[in-house]
């Protein structure tokens, strides 16, 4: 009846199951945490037509949901779980052949962040999410600061104090909107008669803080290029794919389903979009004005990231029809790009010993699978037609447009954005394969290519056949359009 | 250098005047609309957990609660032990995965002492230690295993259990052994793991209470609620314990 | 009752400014544990004894030695307070 | 009134610990001080579930369902254990993540 929620449970399983397997090989670690996404993989895709069909509500415990905690199986929602579980395995299979063995508690602790991120998503509830949220943050913190240079604790310590900060605020806003509620259930905002707008605006602010955080946007992403540039290869893109795409849909969740003009928010709607819409541009802007600078590889990657992590919060304050087709296809695409991005960055920057993309000049030319890889990493996340990016962004900037008013702003700030990653991408990939530079040819390993062909076929794919996940859109955005229909009527 | 430092002092003084402001302005606004304490006791979901009537349809089908009377959907007498084991049991779920992540990357990033000041206890202390050991170790266990009575509870009982064990660390060179606590740990997680699957298999959901729930207010009642905080203690107690052994040596 | 509640929040206040003031970082850490124990107080006074028991035993006992093991490995490793 | 008092003095520990976190500049101090302010948010989560008069959620007599019912909110309280727990997890973790720092940067006093 709610045999869904194995779905969650299926990392927590090798993640308990860890500390006895490392008794008996050092190699159980990594197989029983692969073959838990794996797991994790098919029983999303099992489980997928039949939530198409209708969504659903798993509750925990037996207990009815305003009183007891829910997870939401929607298309939205379990989509997304099938890309994140599908990340964190590539994430493993590159770890397989790129590192040495590492400690059975880095595997634990991975399995514990795939958990939260996945249960970031799926919860129904804005304690749950809190909690969630927090363990991400511990494991997180954690694996950035067993990074590859000196600086990584510095770092992680940097990302941890603003994520905790940050949600110890959203518990003081959760607390101050359960006195006035009286309810802890998301789906119950999401019909409530209207709170008092100042009270709305202070608690609205508190509980989006670590959200805007995690998603890197302005004034909250200090952290994030260090901490990016710190941690591990392999780290780094899952930290920069599966945790921010959590956080994209915890937060078009936020603003399009709980926030919205029906619900006991509804007296400033407008008013956080428009913050979101301020912030989002800003973002892009900083973001990549600040990768344009950039001399380390991987940072660059780490500001592009925050640039379109931008341009997402702008497609979703936006919260029109196109704009969310736009922001989510650019969800999947900043997910699966940056994965590739990621993968390639490490395996250049170990290859040639420098972290510094202007001294890797003419490598591409040697290692034809890294640099190619790269460049059509690069080419879709800045949306060349034919990649995936190309359909997001022209749905977002033609959604965005559509408004009016302020909102011409943002769409302008996308258009800027997109033409400095471009610039900056195609000077990277231009230098990748000049002349120049002696590079050795390179043997590569099934765990560098393997994750790297699965997420290029799939980034080519999705560019020039996006009929293939449309079903997927449409659901989704009728989902976060309708809370009413599709949210809090299936749960209440 | 300093006055720098003066500086930054006062402006951050002002920001957070502004802070307070902002919320007392936004706290007593009169306009129309809910605001804090809006919800009273009756508005709010904890009045149907305080008559255990959640899965109930009808909300006033139950006018009252009796102590001894049994039947009840939730057996335990301290209604937060039943917000906490019960109705939200898996937020302590996530919890004390929280821990254990806490735990092993606390293993995971520590390593041992280089410089060790040996400095043993004298003969009094290591005397009193054992017998003030099993004292808190017999009071952690009466505080777990009447959590659905009384306050306290698994989690404060484990930390008592923990605490014991700083005193241990604190009296005496040797110690118990990491291990043990390593595998104590995920070993109390699967068993929390089982008693969720086996409410899945047996009542169709996950963390289901399957136990009969007892007469309220008698010792042995309350369904799972005692065996979960017993599987909860054992666990904060190996965490917080593990966590304690790498930060002492 | 509310006086009670005054005296203990001063007591906490004053507490928790001395914690950030604080030269020495062991006082601090022992102003803190004290800060944490006055909220468990606190929360006695809230009716929350579950959340007291567990402040007392966790926030104030646990966290405070954690604390103070810290400052124990800087000093061992070389750490200077005065810096 | 007394809801009001419990609530001022939560907002005093907030405010100190984020003077604290935004103006302190070892790591130790900032940790102390992030420990402050989730204090203070916890004692503010607490504050929400009092009512005056009333007693702990906790069945010794009979109660029913007509006329003042003499307990305090029992959900905040439970959030607060949740969250006592939590910030024990996260204050470990951050130690040892500086622990480690220190090792790496030895002679820096600042993070």
């Amino acid at each position: 009846m709610n045999r869904e929620v194995i779905l969650l449970l299926f990392p927590v399983m090798a993640g308990f199951c860890i500390p006895f397997g490392i008794k008996v090989s050092s190699k159980f670690g990594r197989v029983i945490s692969l073959t838990s996404y794996l797991a994790g993989i098919i029983y999303g895709i099992i489980h997928l037509p039949g939530v198409m069909v209708k969504s659903r509500n798993v509750i925990i415990g037996n207990w009815i949901p305003p009183f007891g905690i829910n997870l939401f199986f929607s298309p939205f929602t379990l989509g997304i779980v099938i890309l994140i579980y599908g990340i964190a395995s590539l994430v493993l299979l590159f770890d397989l052949y790129n590192t040495e063995s590492r400690r059975g508690q880095y595997y634990l602790l991975y399995s514990l962040f795939v958990v939260s991120s996945v249960g970031m998503v799926l919860t129904g509830d804005i304690f749950n999410l809190f909690v969630f949220l927090e363990m991400g943050v511990i494991a997180s913190s954690a694996l950035i600061a067993l990074g590859e240079n000196t600086s990584g604790p510095e770092r992680s310590l940097r990302y941890l104090i603003q994520a905790q900060g940050t949600s110890l605020l959203m518990l003081g806003g959760i607390a101050l909107l359960y006195s006035a509620v009286g309810a802890l259930n998301m789906a119950v905002f999401s019909r409530f008669e209207a709170l008092k707008p100042s009270f709305a605006l202070l608690t609205a602010v508190l509980i989006l803080l670590p959200v805007l955080m995690q998603i890197k946007l302005y004034p909250l992403n200090t952290w994030a290029g260090g901490a990016f540039n710190s941690a591990l290869t392999s780290f780094s893109a899952s930290f920069c794919c599966i945790w921010a795409t959590a956080g994209g849909v915890v937060l078009a969740r936020f603003v399009l389903t709980i926030m919205n003009n029906e619900s006991a928010f509804s007296s400033v709607t407008e008013k956080i979009r428009m913050l979101i819409l301020v912030l989002g541009s800003l973002t892009i802007l900083i973001g990549e004005a600040a990768a344009l600078r950039e001399k380390k590889l991987k940072r660059v990657l780490a500001f592009s990231s925050i640039g379109q992590m931008g341009m997402i919060a702008v497609g979703i304050s936006a919260a029109g029809f196109a704009s969310l087709k736009g922001a989510l296809i650019l969800l999947l695409s900043h997910a699966m790009a940056m994965a590739l991005l990621f993968f390639t960055a490490g395996f250049l920057i170990r290859k040639s010993g420098t972290d510094q993309w202007r001294k890797m000049k003419g490598i591409g030319r040697k290692l034809y699978f890294p640099g190619g890889f790269f460049a059509v990493g690069a080419v879709a996340l800045v949306g060349f037609p034919m990649f995936s990016g190309f359909w997001g962004k022209i749905e977002l900037i033609r959604g965005v447009m559509a408004p009016g008013g302020i909102y011409i702003a943002g769409a302008a700030a996308i258009l800027i954005g997109t033409i400095i990653e471009g610039v900056y991408f195609t000077r990277i990939v231009l230098s990748f394969f000049q002349h120049g530079g002696d590079w050795n040819k390179a043997s590569y390993n099934p765990g560098f290519m393997l994750p790297s062909v699965i997420l290029c076929a799939a980034v080519i794919l999705t560019g020039v056949y996006p009929a293939l996940i449309d079903f997927w859109l449409l659901s989704s955005i009728y989902e976060l359009l309708n809370p009413k229909d599709f949210y809090a009527d299936i749960i209440l | 250098m300093k006055r720098n430092e003066l500086l930054i002092n006062i402006f951050t003084i002002i920001l957070i005047i502004l802070i307070a402001a902002i919320v007392y302005l936004a706290l007593t606004d009169s306009r129309k609309g809910l605001t804090l304490f809006s919800a009273r006791l009756e508005d709010r979901v904890s009045y149907r957990y305080l008559f255990k009537c959640v899965s109930e349809t009808d909300a006033l089908k139950q006018r009252s609660v009796r102590i001894g009377q049994s039947g009840y959907e939730n057996g335990a007498a301290n209604i937060v032990t039943a917000v906490i084991v019960d109705y939200r049991l898996f937020d302590t779920f996530c919890e004390v995965l929280i821990l254990f992540a806490a735990s092993a990357g606390v293993t995971l990033l520590m390593e041992k002492r280089k410089k060790r000041i040996k400095k043993e206890a004298g003969i009094i202390v290591q005397t009193a230690v054992p017998m003030i050991m099993l004292f808190t170790i017999v009071v952690a266990f009466y505080i777990i295993l009447h959590g659905h009575l009384s306050p306290g509870g698994g989690f404060s009982g484990g930390a008592l259990i923990a605490s014991a064990f700083i005193l241990q660390f604190i009296a005496f060179e040797k110690k118990l052994s990491k291990r043990w606590f390593a595998l104590l740990e995920p070993l109390a997680g699967l068993g929390l793991l089982a008693f969720g699957l086996s409410g899945l298999y047996l009542r169709g959901s996950f963390f289901a209470n399957f136990l009969p729930t007892g007469s309220l207010g008698a010792t042995i009642s309350a369904g799972g609620i005692m065996i979960v905080y017993a599987l909860i203690g054992i666990k904060v107690a190996s965490g917080l314990s593990s966590i304690s052994a790498d930060f002492s040596g | 009752m509310t006086v009670w509640i005054i005296v203990l929040g001063l007591i906490m206040f004053a507490g928790s400014v001395v914690v950030i003031f604080q030269k020495s970082i062991k006082n601090a850490v022992i102003t803190f544990g004290a800060v944490s124990l006055v909220s468990a107080l606190m929360f006695i006074l809230m009716k929350a004894y579950d959340a007291a028991l567990a402040e007392a035993s966790i926030g104030s006992v646990l966290t405070t030695a954690i604390f103070f093991w810290t400052v124990r490995r800087l000093e061992e490793n070389g750490f200077n307070e005065k810096k | 009134m007394e809801t009001f008092s419990f609530s001022i003095c939560a907002f005093s520990l907030i405010l100190v610990g984020i003077f604290g976190v935004l103006t302190r500049k070892d790591i130790i101090r900032i940790l102390l001080a992030l420990n402050i302010l989730e204090t203070g948010i916890n004692m503010l989560v607490a504050a929400v579930g009092y009512f005056k008069g009333s007693s702990a959620p906790i069945l010794t007599s009979n109660i029913t369902r007509d006329g003042f019912l003499p307990f305090v909110d029992p959900l905040p309280q439970a959030l607060v254990l949740a969250s006592i727990v939590i910030g024990a997890g996260t204050t470990a973790m951050a130690l040892a993540i500086t622990l480690k720092h220190y090792r790496t940067h030895k002679t820096e006093g600042k993070a």
